[in-house]
């Protein structure tokens, strides 16, 4: 088996955001959002705090594969101090990108370490493992829109 | 003919995945169909399509008496005393839900106890758990032994006077255990209760005698034994099927219709409403016909072989953790395993790229993964036509794929 | 391309019948299967075969991807809003039986009441009617013109504010007609009930558009359009299905499973217990593609002309009684008639020894029947595929046997 | 088509017994046993009196095709006069007989007209038609001898 292709999913920046991942943990008195992928059981909470429609803080918790670790690693740190407008917008970026679907250089920059999830793609099954972060926070930002 | 000679009747094993040669280990999920069941899916349609048990003429009569030659053949197939024990279903779980919406509605009250055991599959679980709920029943759940076997003395403990209905797999779709049924049906019955059994898991790996279990029901899926997709079979008991009114109408399971009521026909024909899967059915008899080809003998000292290479392959590797028995002698051919620090669908995928197809998830066995305490494992399992050749790759494969997340 | 040019795409219709060529005229109670259908099943399980939903490698990716495909393609075919809308089971039966199972269990109650028609098929009758002694409920039944088709002042009469589900054949399998829908949606909708349609004799002769027709259920059979049997589809309004609890469990549609209780998948997953008819599936997809390729404008001249050709030469034989409209105008490609001093069965095997295929018989349709005053009838069922020479020998052949049992 | 074939089948002493049944119409006051085909309608009711052992009087009702009537008509012939064990072994042989079996030539005979249906044989899907009038006469019989 060529570790290529191995190599072409599980490219070295998914790698290290799954074995250390950022802003993972629990905010204390913070709303949850719990997300699972009923095919492996892996599990996601979101928290994120909106203040002066930006978003403040924003954390994870969970297990799960690689993917679905370092996907939820890298959407903390694409989505933090975005507005909530934006953050939605990201969402549906990403949302394209791993579809396979085209999207912007522009959107691409924003993405940052997000962007090399594309890869995942062409590993359809993975798909939900990558979405998995982002559909939380979509749901935590709609939900935090609604209390204010 | 040596056993090794029959995989080339499965064209799909011939395929490449990824650019590699196909493995395919997720025989517990469904198996593949030889040219043999292909070819008689394609004749029906070729010849002799028409409508069952409803028309005169000479096409009708020859789907008909196809379609019914199935139903003596798998009764032939399970040991059925009678054609008429046989219902075609969907599939097991089809089946299982026959049985739970028809003498589970009809017949289990509040109070009553149904038994299940901790290795069920969600088809053998979730329609009693509901059926309990409906009913203010109680369910209990056998506990099963530190190796994964069923424990015997939980079952005679949980198995009482209050207890109506006993489900319980043949064979686990995770731990690769055999329940010993028979048993399990002498205690049920000394208490009253009938027992219901999912052979899923055990109809294609070795010789199925329902009297001899003296299974009440007997449920299994034609796509797990070589058999197309959407058929199914549902075994009853003679003298229980003819007390149950069917859960679906239409038709021709009925005998007399008026606009106030109706009567119903005879069973089988009482439970097969609607068109049946005609062209599914006889493919499901091409496969045990052609299964009867090999015989049992040939394929269970194929498989044990496989097991054997297969689990101990896993046991030598470092940082793997085999569930269930680890000894081939209580170990049938499906094999979970976990690798520890690595997420089974990482593995899967790893191993998918290397041509190997096996299963990472829950294997429809929540609550299993729960008391198992894994979110999910790997599973890797058997058929007849897989080869040695191919469980020493998947072992190299898997190895390869650790080292690569282990770096 | 000419639309008698499709007809060898249907190998059955090359074979023999009694020493004389293949004339099928029962395509009512399942229609033949173009090559395109049969290649797609035996593609299925030569190159892609493996279980939906639950595999995370290549093929079983492939499979779903196969599956769910057919889920866009069908929610396209009869313009369902959304591909959520669609659920796959195996059969019109089926379908029904899931709406009743269902919506019926859980919505209607003692006192309310379920409205069908004098002519539905015992598949759309008797699961209400079954429903209704359960629950107490009150069965109604709109009653017919005297020409067969469907009184509409008697279903406005019937249907009120007490009536919770109308359930209705689009087109009826003995009369011919098709039954006005919409104004029955709107008539039902203005009483707060809703509209189970039963679409078994309409989509393979028609287009159809639920949300034009307003349908809240609409059923149909795999099997009836050029597909294989085993395969059936329900479509409900998004709002209507994630309200429902489902009726069978087991497989892949829940979302959490503890010991104690279910969470389910959303829909249309929810509603999909267990491994389903995924050649099934694939091949209904295949026999969608094949139908869009010749189109519904060819299909229906095609099939208005046989129907002008069979309804005019019978109602031009002697002694021949046509049940249903008797122009052309107001009937389908359905048309059931008997001969005066004849049974319906001895014409049906003197046609069938002259190659001709005819259903002798009630034809799930008891208590129509009953309305008709006859226990039985024949019935001749054109498809795109036949010819107005096969309709030609049919009447000779007819007028032939009539002489032999009428010297 | 060969209308051969159809004589096959139809032969003139089936179409005589089905134009012109033997022992048809209501036996007052005995007991009825009704049987049906659900898949064409058919319904075939037999009525019959056993005394000193023997069948004295058989008669049936209803309706049905050529096959179906004929066959009621050749039964009545057939088993009148006979002992209760004698009619249920005659039914028995002329089961075997529709259904294609070899039977000995004094059963053959014994059978009389009822020997003609063994063209049904031949017609899978008129056998039920055949044997509805016999099945009933073995139903009745049972009963009737459950009364004594
Ligand atoms: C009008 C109508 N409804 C329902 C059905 C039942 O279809 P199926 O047998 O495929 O479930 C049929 C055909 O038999 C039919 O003609
Ligand atoms: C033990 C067991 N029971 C039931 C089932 C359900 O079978 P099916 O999906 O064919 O209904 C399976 C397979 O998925 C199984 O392994």
């Amino acid at each position: 088996m060529s570790l290529l292709k191995l190599n072409a999913l599980y490219q070295t920046v998914i790698l290290e955001h799954a074995q250390a991942p950022h802003h993972q943990g629990e905010l204390l008195g913070v709303q949850k959002t719990t997300l699972n992928n009923p095919t492996c059981g892996d599990v996601i909470t979101v928290q994120l705090v909106v203040d002066a429609d930006k978003i403040n803080q924003l954390q994870f918790m969970g297990t799960g594969c690689t993917i679905s670790q370092a996907s939820a690693s890298v959407m903390t740190d694409v989505l933090l101090g975005h507005s909530v407008p934006e953050a939605q917008a990201l969402i549906a970026e990403f949302s394209k990108l791993v579809m396979g679907e085209p999207i912007s250089a522009a959107s691409q920059k924003e993405l940052g370490d997000a962007a090399v999830l594309g890869s995942v793609a062409e590993f359809p099954t993975r798909i939900r493992c990558a979405m998995l972060a982002w559909h939380a926070a979509a749901q935590g930002l709609e939900e935090a829109s609604k209390h204010e | 003919m040596a056993i090794t000679e029959f995989r080339a009747d499965f064209p799909i094993l011939k395929t490449k995945i990824n650019d590699e040669p196909l493995i395919y280990l997720d025989n517990a999920a469904t198996t593949q169909k030889p040219q043999a069941v292909i070819d008689a899916i394609s004749a029906y349609y070729t010849a002799d399509n028409a409508n069952v048990h409803r028309g005169v003429y000479t096409l009708a009569a020859r789907a008909t008496a196809q379609y019914e030659a199935v139903r003596d053949q798998v009764a032939a197939f399970i040991h059925a005393p009678q054609r008429e024990s046989i219902v075609f279903t969907r599939s097991t779980t089809d089946s299982l839900n026959l049985v739970a919406q028809t003498y589970g509605e009809q017949v289990v009250q509040a109070g009553d106890e149904i038994v299940v055991t901790a290795m069920e599959h969600h088809s053998n679980l979730v329609p009693w758990q509901q059926l309990a709920l409906r009913k203010q029943a109680k369910l209990s759940v056998i506990q099963l032994q530190p190796d994964g076997q069923l424990d015997l003395a939980s079952a005679r403990q949980l198995i009482s006077d209050k207890t109506v209905l006993v489900a319980v797999a043949h064979s686990s779709n995770v731990l690769g255990v055999t329940n010993p049924i028979k048993v399990l049906a002498q205690v049920a019955h000394q208490h009253g209760a009938i027992i219901v059994v999912d052979g899923a898991q055990t109809v294609a790996h070795q010789p199925v005698d329902v009297q001899a279990l003296d299974a009440d029901f007997y449920a299994f899926s034609g796509h797990k034994i070589y058999g197309p997709t959407g058929v199914g079979v549902l075994y009853g008991k003679l003298s229980l099927l003819q007390t149950l009114t069917p859960a679906q109408f239409g038709g021709e399971m009925i005998s007399d219709v008026t606009w106030e009521r109706t009567e119903f026909a005879p069973i089988p024909q009482r439970f097969e409403a609607g068109t049946p899967n005609i062209s599914g059915v006889i493919g499901l008899g091409a496969a045990l016909t052609y299964l009867q080809q090999i015989g049992f003998a040939a394929i269970q000292a194929q498989e044990q072989a496989l097991t054997e290479a297969l689990l101990n392959g896993l046991l030598a590797q470092s940082a793997v953790t085999v569930y269930g028995p680890q000894s081939v002698a209580q170990h049938g051919p499906v094999v979970a395993f976990n690798v520890a620090g690595i997420h089974p669908h990482d593995l899967a995928t790893g191993l998918d790229l290397g041509g190997v197809e096996v299963r990472a998830g829950h294997h429809c066995a929540q609550p299993l993964m729960q008391l198992l305490q894994v979110p999910a494992t790997v599973r890797a399992s058997v058929a007849f036509y897989n080869t040695t050749t191919e469980i020493d790759h998947f072992l190299t494969t898997l190895q390869a794929v650790k080292e690569f997340f282990q770096r």
